[in-house]
Formats: structure tokens, sequence, C-alpha cells
């Protein structure tokens, strides 16, 4: 079948994703959203990858997981933090910075 | 034998003649400069691993420095060396451009984080905890603010030294930004010197949960615009099947088609390069804090623990604007029609927006986070005007900037009362009658930024809208004079408070600090006004440096 | 010689700035020395004179040129003297009539303990007035007009404790202001018009210029002469000018400074010569001034009033003859010296009955004084005669010859200006009657002085009296010395030219025409005061005398036009430039913190709102760039 | 290479303000004499200048500087002063000594700050540095060199505003306080919003000039011979852009109708020493520049403007006079008639006739000394009483008779009394007017009648009538006061009765701008009189 057909599965995670990220309140939920984009991402680099028939895209994949696993433990760390000392994990709770 | 030929395919590889992938050829000199940074970044982690408490900080202060000025060092022999005018050219297999820009940025970049690890080190400016001086940063991250884990870590003298490693990861990414050479080292380098910025907002010894809550959003907004740029980088892959910047230009230019006439459905497919540019675009735009990508700045600035902030603020903005010129003066040249408006656009909204929302801005943090926004307007003027001059008149602005931010930002972790540092400026009233040359110190500054001739600012300031006029975007310079004409407004406004405003009876005291802030403030002060009076040789230095390796 | 003219002015300047600056020790010499001064230039003129004598007609002038003041492009403007018999006229009257009035103050002034800025006042006042006629062109005798006004303005708010006099002051300088604008324009005209403005070149080179050129300029010049010589419609000053010491208005406000603007009529006369236009306007102005002058000095009971309306009305003759052309120059010029004499005298007397009144000004509180200051009596009566035109006294001589000259114009114009000044002549006759009745016959009507003690009259000390005799010969006199063999005709002839007027009517009807109107003014005043005692307080009156006690409402006038309009004009005025203009300013200010505080809410502090603003951005940057390529 | 006597008037206050701002809080007094000593440094070299400088030397400019300093921005360090230059130089470090010795005790500190707090020091230091940078600006022949100073010097000057109030609104109130910092704001805004416009235009004639003669330059010769020999061809549009750029910068600085508010405040907030600095040396700078730069640069341009600018300035004339009627604050009324004033200078400057530019130049000196006059004086009166309002005065003739004297020449030198400087300048101006423009000059001669109403009701209002109980015992002039105003005094009577010195170093450079402009006087109707005779 067309690969092209995987672009457009690539675009809409990605626009789930998105989505996700400005629906969601809770932080966690939020970072898996941006984990999902990050995901189709992939997926399109690996797409392009199998059209233009060349390695790169799937070594870009590689790395992309990479920095996603590294953007987790960050993430994860700092939003434990703020769990910890707010007992929430909503983004909504957290504004005191504003205006 | 037929079976095997039939699955041919990218998957396996034909028995016979079997490839060889050749190991890659990498100049180690060239990236000697990221290289040493790297290196002691690490070293810095095995300080943290086996070197005793009490020494860990003045190991880590040293070796941070050191490592700092030794890459200063070796960015100025390989400009000596021609890699910034003749010899330049992309080191490590086209991923790394060792040229003009790259080297005057790299070098900016590590004086600047240089000025700003001294006020990392600072441990004068809050009371000793326990007889032991402390500085700004939390005494253990992980504990809960005001929690018993935090007051036993205070007791025991706990101290995050890991920050200084973390600044180096940071400067190490910052130093390949600008200098990427394809779109993959560039969504490296710009996770490389964002992760660490993200924990570092964390750290502050005050206001704990500002400075965590800035952490978060920081964090989600880096981690939501990386996401972007990456998705724009596939988009151009697909576009162009490479991710090198020259490949990507030379398909761009309609120089080289891909080798395969079955994938002319994609390649080519000018609906990919578009988007891709544009989301590639936004990633670097949201770095430099353009608007609409400029939300987090306040947040950010004012949460984070000030270093930091003024660390951000200046090396961060040197990186991001590098790896900005680069993808549109050797990426996007060709379609510079496409993107110059939009980029006209977006450096209208963010003057204006920047100068006119700071106006009514009421803590000192802030209101520097949307003059940075402001002023991030500015450069994009000079950056849309797509001429040597333009990209040589950014880089010296970078320059120029960086360092008066830094200097501010200095001044603010000055002003302290109980609750640590005083950014609401009804505290600073009446500041000049207290301690008139800290009053002073910060007005030159304010000035600076403000771009009154005879500071680096102005000089800054008419180079780029110089530029921009002669490339032809004269209406840029309009809005650019207006907006001035308003943040001169808010600038004066703080002067105004610190002059001619009667002190409080429970004003803020001026913090003495030590040799450290103390010389990262004269640095700042030095540097403006030898920039503003005689740029000449700075200007000669960005000139050179104002040419792209392709 | 030529020295001489410089120190002729310098002189009394000298005086002014020792007075000025010289501290107290000068409180008491101060006043014989600025006397000596003005005695000195008074010297020092008739030495000029005596030479100017030794030489014929023609070559008399005296040109000398001091120094070079504004060089510029193609604008000269000298320091420079041109002494002429016109000038020497006046130089000999300022300096004369100026230093008796100086020794008359030593007397008046004695117990001022300002009395030395006062004739550091006067001197100054002598040396700007001879700057003003010995000047070779209009720029320099400008500087002479706006100094001889500085110096009226100091001396009539000398007694600047007393806001009435303080006001009077400011009112006397600013009416002459409007009419300094007229000169100062006259001098941009001349300049234009012939690149210069001395007099030579102007003067000789007059008939060059396009009548429209000239007549403008001979009106603005006109303008300046009314509001210097008090003519209408710039006259409302002189009246409250009468606030000053009385020896400053019998010498600036009666002898000298207010017949300037004959001066300068009779100075451009070539320019007025070549605009018929304009003359019509000199003399209308001058014929309207002499009744206004007349009739007001009927109604007022101030002495000084009085003297004061008679001065602007014996002006306004002069003015009329001025604006007749050749044929009343010399007329305008003579009369001008011999009133310079008798207004001055009777000034003094008037100073000299007030001297021994306590002050007291309104004659309805004099009465039967001719016993008790023989002296000021016949000297004052002598003036009166020779003002009134009584026969063989200088006043008749000059007065008739300028009525003879208004009906000489001829036409229409002529019987309506020379029944103007018959009547005027009546009217003359009949309000200086009153005064002098008033004052010096009749049964005392003296009242209490504010200190409520009876006056004792007295006469006044020799410094006071020498003057007034001095005067009092001169206004007997002059006039006939003048007229013998037509002297003064000749004396000035050169300069102003001089051609006979022929009346319809013989000189020999004018005179007799004259002398019946003087008897029926006489005869009308004393059947008024003469006859039946005077009411101390004034009664109501017909409604002229109300409108006449008011300076014919003129003053009413500008009040309500010029000065309330310009306090609302001004008032708006700093209204529109505190809102409007200033808000402008301020209201673009604001409008930028409101919108910037409108912003700053979109900076909610929400996360999610921001991604939001990043997800919209990017697509907007999308849909841009895809726009662009589409277009 | 000459010697850099331009560098060195320019330099030597400067140094005297660093070394006045390092003496030490204790020595105040030591400051003052300090301060003042470097200011008549200043006044000698500035007297060295006028001797050294020919009046009917070749080219148009003379003591001229060149080095090298931007070649990026095309900037070079040239310096260089023709007549009018040297005069208003002259006039500044004239001044400057007279507005120390009467700001004396200005600045001596109400409260005591932090024993770093040394407002003493930094008013002197302020005020030499603003003249440093007032004269480098008279120097400049390279624009931006020019500007660069133009809008340094609004820093020191905004501090000076700010920072330093008069006796009348006593230092430490708030409600005065706040005004001031709203006065110095305004100043400083209005200057820098004008300042700014000038960049747009400056960074336009930059490009301009890159794109014509290869490389960009701010030197006004070579622009000037580039016009002249064809090489440099500025479009009307453009050239008439730039124009409007820097005439609004200096019609802000003059300041002229609608732009003026700024001054009332400025000048009414600040001492009477800083007011009379304002006004009668920093705002120099801004029609001595419509004179230098917008006339030389934009010749056509600025015949294009002319018409509006002739308007504008009678406007300012009436409208500045007319409220100075209204005004019920001394300075206030000092201010507006400023304005009045300022009217006229830029009048006679875009007559573009002779007797209107070197009157409306010898306008800025008179203008300058006879403000000063007036407005120190009036300070002197305000310190005594406390207050600016005119009603709290009166009868002051009566106790203290030199003051009034001293007020009154001041008063009559600001209505332009013949005898006095400022009447040559102003009836120069009128006749230059005139002669091109007939109705603008006769509604200009309205402005001398309200001048005297102005003055004159103010002294009668202050000085006569009868002594007001707080007027009573009010001290007649100090030594030190005396030493101030009868200088100045003495200075209008000379420049009123021989101003032919002045007028002879300023007519080469006025007749060399006409040139520039391209504009003759109009001829009279009978022609060559002088031959005739």
């Amino acid at each position: 079948m067309n690969p092209v057909n995987y672009l457009y599965l690539a675009a809409l995670l990605f626009t789930i994703g998105a989505a996700g990220v400005l629906i969601r309140r809770n932080a966690i939920v939020i970072f898996m959203c941006v984990e999902l984009m990050l995901n189709a991402c992939n997926l399109a680099f690996v797409t392009f990858a199998r059209l233009h028939g060349n390695l790169d895209g799937q070594i870009i994949a590689f790395f992309t997981m990479v920095v996603a696993a590294a953007e987790v433990v960050v993430g994860l760390a700092i939003i434990v933090t703020i769990f910890r000392s707010r007992h929430s994990a909503s983004v909504d709770d957290a504004g005191l910075l504003k205006l | 034998m037929s079976h095997a030929a039939s699955v041919h395919s990218l998957w396996t590889m034909s028995a016979d003649a079997p490839q060889k992938i050749p190991a890659p050829h990498i100049e180690y000199a060239q990236l000697s400069p990221t290289l040493i940074v790297l290196g002691a970044a690490v070293l810095g982690i095995l300080v943290e691993a086996f070197l005793p408490r009490r020494v860990r900080y003045a190991a880590q202060t040293l070796l941070t420095c050191v490592a700092l000025a030794a890459a200063f060092a070796a960015v100025v022999a390989l400009a000596a060396g021609g890699y910034a005018t003749g010899k330049a050219h992309a080191a490590a297999m086209g991923a790394v451009a060792v040229d003009g820009p790259a080297l005057f940025l790299q070098g900016t970049i590590l004086l600047v984080s240089l000025v700003a690890v001294f006020t990392f080190a600072e441990r004068r400016l809050d009371p000793a905890a326990h007889g032991r001086p402390v500085d700004s940063f939390a005494a253990q991250g992980a504990a809960v603010p005001g929690g018993r884990a935090e007051q036993d870590a205070v007791k025991a003298g706990f101290t995050t030294t890991e920050v200084f490693p973390l600044v180096l990861f940071a400067v190490g990414g910052m130093l390949v930004f600008p200098a990427a050479d394809d779109l993959l080292t560039l969504f490296v380098a710009l996770e490389v010197f964002s992760l660490p910025l993200y924990v570092l907002c964390a750290l502050a010894r005050r206001k704990r949960l500002l400075s965590q809550e800035s952490a978060v959003k920081y964090f989600l907004l880096g981690a939501f615009s990386s996401a972007f740029l990456l998705f724009g980088v596939a988009l151009l892959y697909g576009y162009a099947g490479t991710v090198t910047y020259s490949g990507i230009a030379d398909v761009v230019s309609g120089g080289v088609r891909t080798l395969d006439p079955a994938l002319a459905a994609t390649t080519g497919n000018d609906a990919l390069l578009l988007i891709g540019g544009a989301l590639v675009l936004m990633g670097l735009l949201f770095k430099v804090g353009a608007v609409p990508f400029h939300m987090w700045t306040p947040d950010v600035y004012q949460g984070a623990p000030t270093p930091v902030t003024g660390f951000m603020a200046a090396a961060t903005k040197v990186a991001g604007f590098g790896a900005l010129l680069r993808l549109l003066y050797v990426v996007l040249p060709g379609l510079r029609w496409d993107w110059r408006p939009v980029m006209w656009g977006v450096a209208i909204v963010t003057m204006l927006v920047g100068a006119i929302v700071a106006v009514t801005q009421t803590d000192v943090k802030r209101l520097l986070a949307y003059s940075s926004i402001a002023h991030a307007g500015f450069i994009l003027a000079g950056v849309v005007a797509t001429t040597p001059d333009g990209v040589s008149s950014v880089l010296f602005y970078l320059g120029a900037y960086s360092f008066v931010t830094l200097g501010a930002f200095s001044v603010v972790t000055l002003v302290r009362d109980a609750g640590g540092e005083a950014t609401h400026l009804s505290k600073w009233a009446g500041l000049g009658r207290r301690s008139p040359l800290t009053a002073a110190t910060f007005a030159v500054f304010l000035l600076a930024f403000a771009g009154i001739p005879l500071t680096s600012g102005f000089a800054g300031k008419f180079a780029v809208f110089k530029a921009a006029a002669q490339g032809g975007a004269g209406p840029l310079v309009i809005v650019g004079v207006v907006s001035s004409a308003i943040a001169a407004f808010f600038y004066v406004r703080v002067i105004v408070l610190m002059f001619f405003s009667e002190p409080k009876e429970d004003g803020p005291t001026v913090a003495v600090p030590s040799a450290l802030t103390s010389s990262a403030i004269a640095i700042g002060v030095a540097v403006t006004l030898v920039l503003g009076v005689a740029p000449q040789y700075f200007l000669d230095l960005a000139g050179q440096a104002g040419v792209f390796v392709r | 010689m030529e020295n001489l003219i410089g120190l002729l002015v310098l002189a009394p300047l000298l005086g002014a700035g020792v007075l000025l600056c010289g501290g107290r020790r000068l409180d008491r010499s101060g006043p014989w020395l600025g006397t000596l001064l003005a005695a000195v230039s008074f010297a020092l003129g008739v030495v000029l004179f005596a030479d100017m004598l030794g030489k014929g007609g023609e070559e008399r002038a005296l040109d000398v040129t001091v120094f070079q003041w504004v060089p510029v492009g193609g604008f000269r403007a000298d320091v420079g003297f041109h002494l002429d018999q016109l000038s020497m006229t006046f130089v000999l009257l300022i300096t004369g009539v100026g230093s008796l009035i100086h020794l008359y103050s030593v007397g008046y002034m004695a117990h001022d303990e300002r009395k030395r800025r006062f004739f550091g006042y006067l001197n100054l006042f002598l040396a700007a007035m001879l700057l003003l006629v010995l000047a070779d062109n209009y720029l320099l005798l400008y500087v002479g007009w706006e100094g001889v006004g500085l110096a009226s303005y100091l001396l009539i708010g000398f007694w600047q404790h007393k806001p009435s006099a303080a006001t009077a002051a400011k009112k006397a300088f600013l009416v002459n202001r409007v009419g300094d604008m007229g000169l100062s324009i006259a001098i941009m005209l001349l300049f234009t018009t012939f690149g210069t403005f001395a007099f030579d070149p102007v003067l000789d080179r007059a008939t060059d210029a396009g009548e429209g050129k000239l007549t403008a300029i001979a009106l603005m010049l006109l303008l300046a002469a009314c509001g210097k010589s008090a003519q209408v419609p710039l006259q409302s000053w002189l009246g409250d000018a009468m606030e000053g010491p009385t020896p400053v208005s019998a010498l600036i406000h009666a002898a000298t400074m207010v017949t300037a603007g004959v001066y300068l009529i009779t100075r451009s006369g070539a320019v007025f010569d070549a605009a018929p236009d304009a003359q019509t306007a000199v003399v209308t102005v001058g014929a309207v001034t002499l009744l206004f002058g007349a009739i007001v000095g009927c109604a007022k009971d101030d002495i000084k009033k009085a003297l004061a309306g008679s001065t602007m009305s014996q002006i306004g003759y002069m003015i009329l003859a001025a604006g007749l052309g050749p044929v009343g120059y010399v007329f305008a010029i003579m009369h001008l010296v011999t009133h310079g004499f008798f207004k001055a005298g009777l000034f003094l007397g008037a100073g000299s009955v007030m001297h021994g009144m306590n002050d007291e000004v309104d004659m309805r509180r004099y009465g039967g004084l001719r016993k008790y200051m023989p002296v000021t009596f016949v000297t004052f009566g002598l003036g009166y005669l020779a003002i009134i035109g009584f026969p063989g006294l200088s006043g008749f001589f000059s007065k008739d010859k300028i009525i003879e000259a208004a009906f000489a114009k001829g036409g229409t114009e002529g019987w309506i200006l020379g029944g103007a000044a018959l009547l005027g002549a009546a009217i003359t006759a009949y309000y200086m009657t009153r005064v002098m009745l008033l004052t010096f016959f009749g049964e005392k009507r003296w009242q209490p002085d504010a200190n409520g003690e009876l006056p004792h009259p007295h006469e006044s000390p020799r410094t006071m009296t020498i003057p007034m005799v001095v005067l009092a010969f001169g206004s007997v006199f002059a006039g006939g010395l003048f007229s013998i063999n037509d002297t003064f005709l000749k004396w000035l002839e050169p300069v102003t030219g001089h051609e006979e007027g022929h009346s319809p009517v013989s000189a020999l009807t004018v005179t007799a025409a004259t002398m019946l109107v003087l008897v029926i003014g006489v005869a009308i005043a004393w059947a008024q005061y003469g006859r039946r005692p005077v009411p101390v307080t004034a009664p109501r009156g017909s409604l002229l005398t109300r409108a006449a006690r008011r300076d014919l409402l003129q003053d009413d006038f500008n009040h309500v036009v010029l000065v309330r309009g310009g306090e609302h004009l001004t008032r708006s005025l700093v209204y529109v430039d505190h809102t409007l203009v200033d808000g402008v300013v301020n209201g673009t200010a604001a409008s930028v913190g409101g919108l910037s505080g409108r912003m700053r809410k979109l900076q909610n502090g929400y996360a999610r709102s921001y991604a939001v603003s990043m997800f919209g951005g990017a697509a907007v940057l999308i849909a841009a760039t895809l726009l662009m390529r589409a277009v | 290479m000459a010697f850099p006597l331009l560098t060195l008037t320019a330099a030597i206050p400067a140094v005297g303000a660093v070394a006045t701002a390092a003496v030490p809080a204790g020595r105040r007094t030591a400051a003052k004499w300090l301060a003042l000593a470097f200011s008549l440094a200043t006044l000698a070299l500035a007297a060295v200048q006028l001797v050294r400088f020919d009046p009917d030397a070749k080219g148009p400019f003379q003591l001229t500087e060149s080095h090298a300093w931007i070649a990026d921005f095309g900037v070079r360090y040239e310096l260089g002063v023709d007549g009018i230059a040297v005069v208003l130089i002259a006039l500044a470090a004239l001044l400057i000594p007279f507005i120390m010795l009467a700001g004396w005790h200005d600045a001596d500190p109400q409260e005591s700050g932090s024993s770093r707090w040394r407002p003493t020091q930094g008013f002197f230091a302020l005020i030499l540095m603003v003249e440093a940078m007032v004269v480098i600006s008279f120097e400049a022949t390279d624009v931006f060199l020019f500007y660069i100073f133009f809008e340094a010097m609004l820093i020191p000057m905004y501090f000076l505003i700010g920072g330093f109030g008069d006796g009348a609104a006593g230092n430490g109130d708030a409600g005065a306080a706040a005004q001031r910092s709203y006065a110095a704001v305004k100043f400083l805004l209005y200057n820098l919003v004008g300042g700014l416009i000038m960049l747009a235009a400056v960074i336009g004639l930059y490009a301009v000039t890159a794109d014509q003669l290869g490389s960009g330059t701010f030197s006004l010769q070579e622009i000037v011979q580039a016009r002249a020999a064809g090489k440099l061809d500025i479009a009307t549009t453009t050239e008439r852009a730039l124009f409007l750029g820097f005439f609004f910068a200096f019609a802000v600085k003059a300041p002229l109708w609608p732009l003026h508010t700024w001054l009332p405040n400025a000048m009414g907030e600040a001492t009477a020493p800083v007011a009379v600095l304002i006004t009668a040396v920093v705002d120099k700078v801004g029609t001595f520049a419509m004179l230098r730069f917008c006339l030389q640069l934009f010749p056509e341009a600025s015949k294009w403007a002319t018409p509006v600018i002739v308007v504008l300035a009678l406007i300012s004339i009436l409208y500045g006079a007319l409220l100075a009627v209204g005004q019920r604050d001394i300075k206030r009324l000092v201010a507006y008639a400023s304005i009045s004033h300022f009217g006229f200078i830029v009048l006679g400057i875009f007559a573009m006739t002779s007797q209107g530019q070197s009157g409306a130049t010898l306008y800025m000196v008179n203008h300058g000394i006879s403000t000063a006059a007036l407005m120190l004086v009036a300070g002197f009166l305000i310190s005594r009483r406390g207050s600016r309002l005119i009603a709290d005065y009166g009868g002051v003739q009566k106790v203290a008779p030199v003051l009034a004297g001293t007020f009154l020449v001041g008063g009559l030198a600001t209505l332009s009394l013949p005898g006095l400087a400022p009447f040559v300048s102003e009836f120069l101006v009128l006749v230059g007017t005139f002669s091109r423009y007939p109705a603008a000059g006769i509604v200009a001669t309205l402005g001398i009648v309200l001048a005297a109403l102005y003055v004159l009701v103010l002294y009668q209002r202050t000085m006569t009538g009868p002594v007001k109980e707080e007027v009573r015992g009010m001290p007649d002039l100090r030594a030190r006061e005396l030493a101030v105003v009868a200088p100045l005094i003495a200075l209008l009577l000379v420049l009123g009765v021989y101003p032919k010195p002045v007028t002879e170093i300023l007519d080469p450079a006025v007749r060399h701008t006409m040139s520039q402009v391209h504009q003759a006087d109009p001829k009279p109707d009978v022609n060559d009189v002088e031959a005739a005779k």
C-alpha cells in the first residue's frame, strides 16, 4: 500500500498529541502527549526514509528516542518535585507566575 | 540466487559484495571548544561523585571557569587559524560548521557563560546558614520546600554544586546549536542545552515554589516546541531526502533532484518544504522568545534563580539567533520571498508587544523579560535584512546585548530583603539615595537597553536598523523607532523610581557582593561603555564573521 | 562742534547712570547733580545754537556718525546724529524747559526719600528725548522713542506703592507700545522700499517710491505719533499719566515727550507730502483730538486731568497743522514751542497749588487762592491768557496761524477743519477760564485732607517759583518774538519748507472770529463758575458731562473690548494648552498604558493557554508562508 | 596635526564633571569651587576659540579636527566651528559659571541620605557634563557625532530637572517630588521621541549616501560637496522625509508649538539655574541645528517646508506670549515667554534672509543672556519667599529695590527694549521676515506688544503696590547674587549698544548658510540708494 498513508497517520498522531497538550490538565498526561508528538515525528521519519530509500530517517528515529528518554528523565523529575511540594500535578494549579 | 534477489530490500543486504561502512572522519581540533566544555562537564559529574562535599564548590568553580576559558582560547586559536574566513568548512562529516558566525557566536557564548558562572558561584549575598556560606541554589533540589528534609539538608550544609556541570552541558549544547550544519544536530543540540536549563530553573534557594513552577512551564512548553521543530525537521527531510543544510539548500535552489524519480510525488514538494520550514522556524523563535512564542519568557525569567535567568537571557538568545541566522541564510535563502514577509510580521509584533506589555510591569525580572522580548524584535529586524551587513549587525547586537542583560540581572541579585531578592519595583524606590553606586550601575544598563547614545545598546540598535534600512526594511525601522520610544518609557520609569522617589522605611538592603559578582557587573558596565564609545573593532570582527559556509 | 552733539546726549545719560547705580551716598547731592547735568546739556545746546546762527540758512545742518551700530548684510543702522534747525528747536526746548523743571523738582520733591532715583529718571528722559530728536535715522529715533516711553513709565509709576500709579504707568507703556508697533512696521516698510531708513536718502528719494507704499508708511508713522502724542484713538493713557509727580506731567506729558509725534510727522514731511490720503488721515485725527481733548478738559474737576485734556487738544492743533503739509509744518512747531512754555508753566502752577493744598487735586476744593499764592497766581494767569490765545501773547500767534492754515486747506475740508479749530478755541477759552475761576477766584472751598487738617495754602519755595516765572515770560513773549517779521518761519523753512496758504477768508476775519469765540467761551465760563457759588461735590451733570468725565467712555470701551476680551482669550488658551495640546501627549501615554494593561491579561499564568498561543502562532506561521507562495 | 582646541574645550568640562563627582561627601564646598574652576577654564578656552577664529577666512569651518571613528557606520570624529557655533559656544561657556554661582546652595542636601549620597557633587558634575555635551554638539560637523551628544545630553539634564527642586516646592514633600519627576520624565520622553524620529532620519541619510556614494557618510562637508558636485542626488520625497525627521527633533528641543508643553513643566519644576540651563543653553542646540543641519543638508526641503514652519513660528510667538500673560507661576511665565522668543528665532531662520538669520543667531545669544538675567533674579526672589505664585508677592521694590531693579531690567530685556541687546536681534528678525513675508512680519510685531503686557503685568503684580506681609523684611540681593546678575545686565547693555563685534563674526557664517540654500535677500523697490548718495 502507498507509504504516503503513513505520513497522514503521523500527521494525525501529531495533531492528537498537540490537542492533548492543549486540553489536558495533568502535567504527566501533557507530557505523554508530547511524547506522542515525538513518536509521530519518528513515524514520519521512518516513512520518509522508506520513500527516499536511504537510512537517514531511521537513524534519526533512534536519536529521537534517545532524546525523548532524556526528556522523560528531566521532565518526570521536575513534575515529581512540583507534585511533592503542591500535592497536585495539575498545570492549572501552578499559576503563581502570571501577568 | 534468485530468492535472495527477490527479497532484496532495504532490510536485507545481498550476500555478495558486503558493503563496508567507512568510519566517520572527525576533525577533533576544530570541534575542540565543544569537546573541552562537554569533557569538563563529565569531569564535573565525576567530581560530584568522588570529591568530598567541602571541596566540591571550589573544585567545580575552578573546573568550570578553566574549562570555559580554555574553550574560549580554543575558539580564538581557530579564528586565528583562519577557520573563520579562509578555511571555513563543515566539520565532522558536515554535521558541524566551523566558520565565522559559528566561531564568533561560540566565543560570545563562552565569554557570557564565564561571566554568568561568576554569578552562579556567588556565596556572599544570602546570609550564611548555620555558619556556612550559601549560594542562590537550593540545598537539595529534591527536598520538599519548607519540609524537614530541606531543613536537614540546610543544616547539613548541602549545596547543589551540580549546577556547574549542568551549566557546562548547557553551554556545550549552545556551542553546537549555532554551528549545527544539519537538522539532526540542530535538534540534538537544542535538547542538550534545554534539558539542563529546565533543571537549573527549578533550583532556586528562595521562593522555591515559583522556581519549580517556572521549571514545569518551561519544560512542558519547551518540549512542546521541540516536538514542533522535530516534525518540521521530518517534513524537510521528507522534502529533500536529506537533513544536511547544504543538501536541502541544493534541492530548494533546484540544483539537485533526488535520485529516484519514483519519489517525485513527495520530493521537491513545496508544501512539505514550506510547512517544515515554518515549523523549524517556530522551534527557533520559541527559543529566542519571539511573539507569539514568547509567553514562557516572563514566567520563567521571574521564577528561575536570577543567575540562571541572566545566563538564559544572554546565552540562549545568542545561540538561538545563531541557529536562526544559519537556517535562514544557508537553508532557505532560495525561499527568501516566502519567509521574509512572515519574519517581518513576527519582528513587528515582537517589538511592539514586548515594549507595550512591559510598560505596566511591576516586577524587575518580568520587566527585563519583556524588554528581552522587545530586543528580540529589534534583532529580528536585522535578521530579515538578508545582507551580510544584516548578519554582522545581528552578531554585534547579540554580543552587546548579552553583556548588558547579564549585568542587569547580576545587579538584581544584589537588591535583597528578608525574603531573598526584592524584585518588586516598589521595593526599588529611592535605591539611588541608599546606594547610589548600585543604582547608577543599573541605570547604565537600563540606558543601554533604551539605546541611549554612548552605550552599546545604541551602537547595536543603530547597526541593526542601518542594516534593515539598507536591506529595504524601512518600515521595520520606523516600527523599531516607535517601540524604542515606548520602551524608553518604562526604563525611565525604573530610573525615576530609583532616584526621584523617597526611600521606603522597610526598603531592601543592597548586599555587598564578593569579587565574583562585582567583577561580573564591572565587566558588564565596561563592555557596555566600550562597545558604546569605540565599537569599531568589534564591528570589524562581526563584519569579518558575516559569511556562512555552505 | 560735532563732538558736542554727542556730549549733549551723553551728559544727562551719565547723570542717569550715576544717580541710578550710585547708592545712598548720592541721596542728598543727587538732585543738584541731576539739575546741573541738565543745565550742562542746555548750555551745550546754546553753544551749538550760536554756532548754527553763525552759518547761512542752508548749510546749518550738522551730520555726525558716531559708530556703526548694526551692520548686517544690506542692513546698516548707524549711531549718528543730524542737527538741523528743527532738531535744534527741540534741543533748546527740551534742555531749557527740562533744566527749569529739574530746578523746580528740587523743591517739589524735597521731602521724598527716593528723590535720587527721581532725578535719575528725569535725566534718563532728557537723554532719550535728545536722542529722539537728534537721531539721523529712524531706527535710532526708535531707540529714543522707546527710551522716553520707558522714562515716562518709570516716572508715572514713581510712587509705585500706589496701585493706581503702577497701573497708570503700565497702561501708558502698553498704549505706547501699540504706537511703537506702528513705528517699527514703518521702519520695516522703509527698509524694504528704500533699502535704508536713514533720513537723508529716504526723504530725498521719497517720491521715487509708489504712492501705495508711501501711504502705508505714512499711516504707520501716524499710528506711532498717535501713541506717543496721545491722539485719538490712542489717547486714553494721558489722563491716567497724571498719577505721576507734577513736574513729570509738566515736562513729559505737556512740554516735550507728547509732542514727539508732531516732530515725527514734520520730520517725515517728504513722505506725507507724497501721500495725500495719509495727510487727510492726519488732519482728521488732529481735528477730532483737539475737540475730544477740549471736551474732556471741560468736565474734569481734577486740575491736572483738566490740563491733560487741554494738552491733548493743543497737540491736536499741532497734528492738524502738520497734516496740512508745508503750509502748516512751521506753525505746528511754533505752536509746539509756545505750548511748551505755557503748558509747562500751567502745570508747574498747578503743582505749586497742590503743594500748598496738601496735594489736593480737586478744583472744587480750591477757590480764592490768589491772595495766598500771588506768584503762582500771576504766572498761572499769564499761562492762561497765553493758552486761550489772548491777543499779544504766545498762544495767540501760533494758534491763530494754525486756524488760518486750516481754512487755507480750501473746499469743504477747509471749512470743516477751520470750523473745528475755531470751535476748539472757544472750548479752550471755556475750560481754561473754568480752571482759573475754580482755583484762584471765588470763596474758599477747602476741605480737610486725609489726616483731617485744613490746608494752609502758602507760596512755594524759590526753587519752584523761579522756573514758573521764567516760563511765564516765555508764554508771554515767545509768540511775539517768533512772529515779528516771521523769524521762526525763516528759521525753519530750510528744513520743513513752507508755502503760503490761500485762505478763502482773509486773515483778519479769522482773527476776528477767533477773538469772538474766545469772548464767548470766557463769558459762558464766567456765567457758570464766576457768578454763582460752586458746589464742592460735582453735580450729576448732563449726559455729555458724565461721558466727558469718563473720557467720553473711551476707557470703558477699552476695558470691555480689550481687557475683558484679552482675559477671556488668555484664560481659554491656558485651558486649551492644558487639555488639548498637552492632553494629546498625556492621552497617548495613557492609551499605551491601557493597551499594555489589557495585553498583560493575556499572560494568565496557565501553561496550557501559552501552549495555545504557540499552537496558534505556528498555524499562522504556516498559513502565512503558504499564502506568500500562493500570491 | 594642529592643537586640538575644540576637543579640549569639550573635554575640560567632562573631566571636571568626573573630578567633581569624585569629591568625597564631606567636602561639599570644595566640590563647588572645583566645578566653578573647571567652568572658568572652559570659558577661557572658549575665549581662545573666539580669538583664534577668523571671520573672514575661506571655507565654512575652522579649527577643524577629523579622525576615523566608526568606519562601519561611516562616522568620523569631525569637529569644526563656524561663526555661529563659536559664538554659541562662548555663550554657553559664559553662562555656566553664572548658573553655578546662582545655584550655589540649591543642591545642599536637605535630609541626610546614605553617607554615599552626594547631591551637591552630583549637581555640579551634571552641569559640567551638560556643558561638555552642549559644546561638542556645537562643534560637531558630523551628523552622527552631533546626534550622539544631542541625545546623550538628555540624561544629565533629566537628572538635573528631576533630582533638584527649587526651595518653592520643599524638596521633602512628596507632591512636589511627584510633579518634579513628572516634569523630568516628560522632558526626557518628549526629547527622546524627537531624537528617535531623528534617528530614523539619520539612518535614512546613511542609507541614501551609502547607496549613492558607495560608502555611507555623515560628514556634513562631504554630503554638501557631493550634492553640489551632483554626485549625490536625493530624491525630493526622500529629502523631505529626512528633513522632517531632523526638523521634528529640533522643533521639540527648540521648542516650537505644538511640541512645547514639556518646557513649562521642566522650567517650572527645575531650580531657576537649571531652568536657565535648559532654555538658555541646551535648547539653543535645537535652533542651532536647524541652521546647520536642516538648511545645509536639505536646502530644497527646507524651502518646501518654510511656509508651514513660518506659520508654526508665528503661532509660537503669539501663543507663547498670550499664555505667558495667563500664567500664575513666575517660572512658567518665563517659560512661555521663552516659547514666544523661540518662535522669533525659528521665524528668523526660516525667513531665509540675511537679516532674519543673523537676527536669529544673534537672538540665540541675547535670549540666553536676557532669560538668564530674568530667570535667575526670579529664582533669588522665589528662594526668599518660598513660593512661585505671582499672587504671593507685592511691593517688593519697597523692601528690596536692587532686586526689583535688576528684575525690571531683565524684564525690559525680555520685552526687547531698544538699547538692550534683544532689541537688535528681534528687530533684525522682524525686518528679515517682513522683507520676504510682509504679513508674517506684521503678525510677529504683535508679539512685542504682548511681550510688554506679560512683563509689565508680572512686574506690577510682584514688585509694586502695597508691601505684602510675607514680603516684609525680605533681604535685598546678596553679594554673590549681585555678582551673578550685574555682569549679565552689563552684557545686555553692551550688546545692545555695540553688537557689531558679534554680528561681524556671525555674518559670514550666515551668508554661507544662505548660499547653501541658494537664497538671496529681496531687493528694495527703490534700488541702490547708496549709489545715489
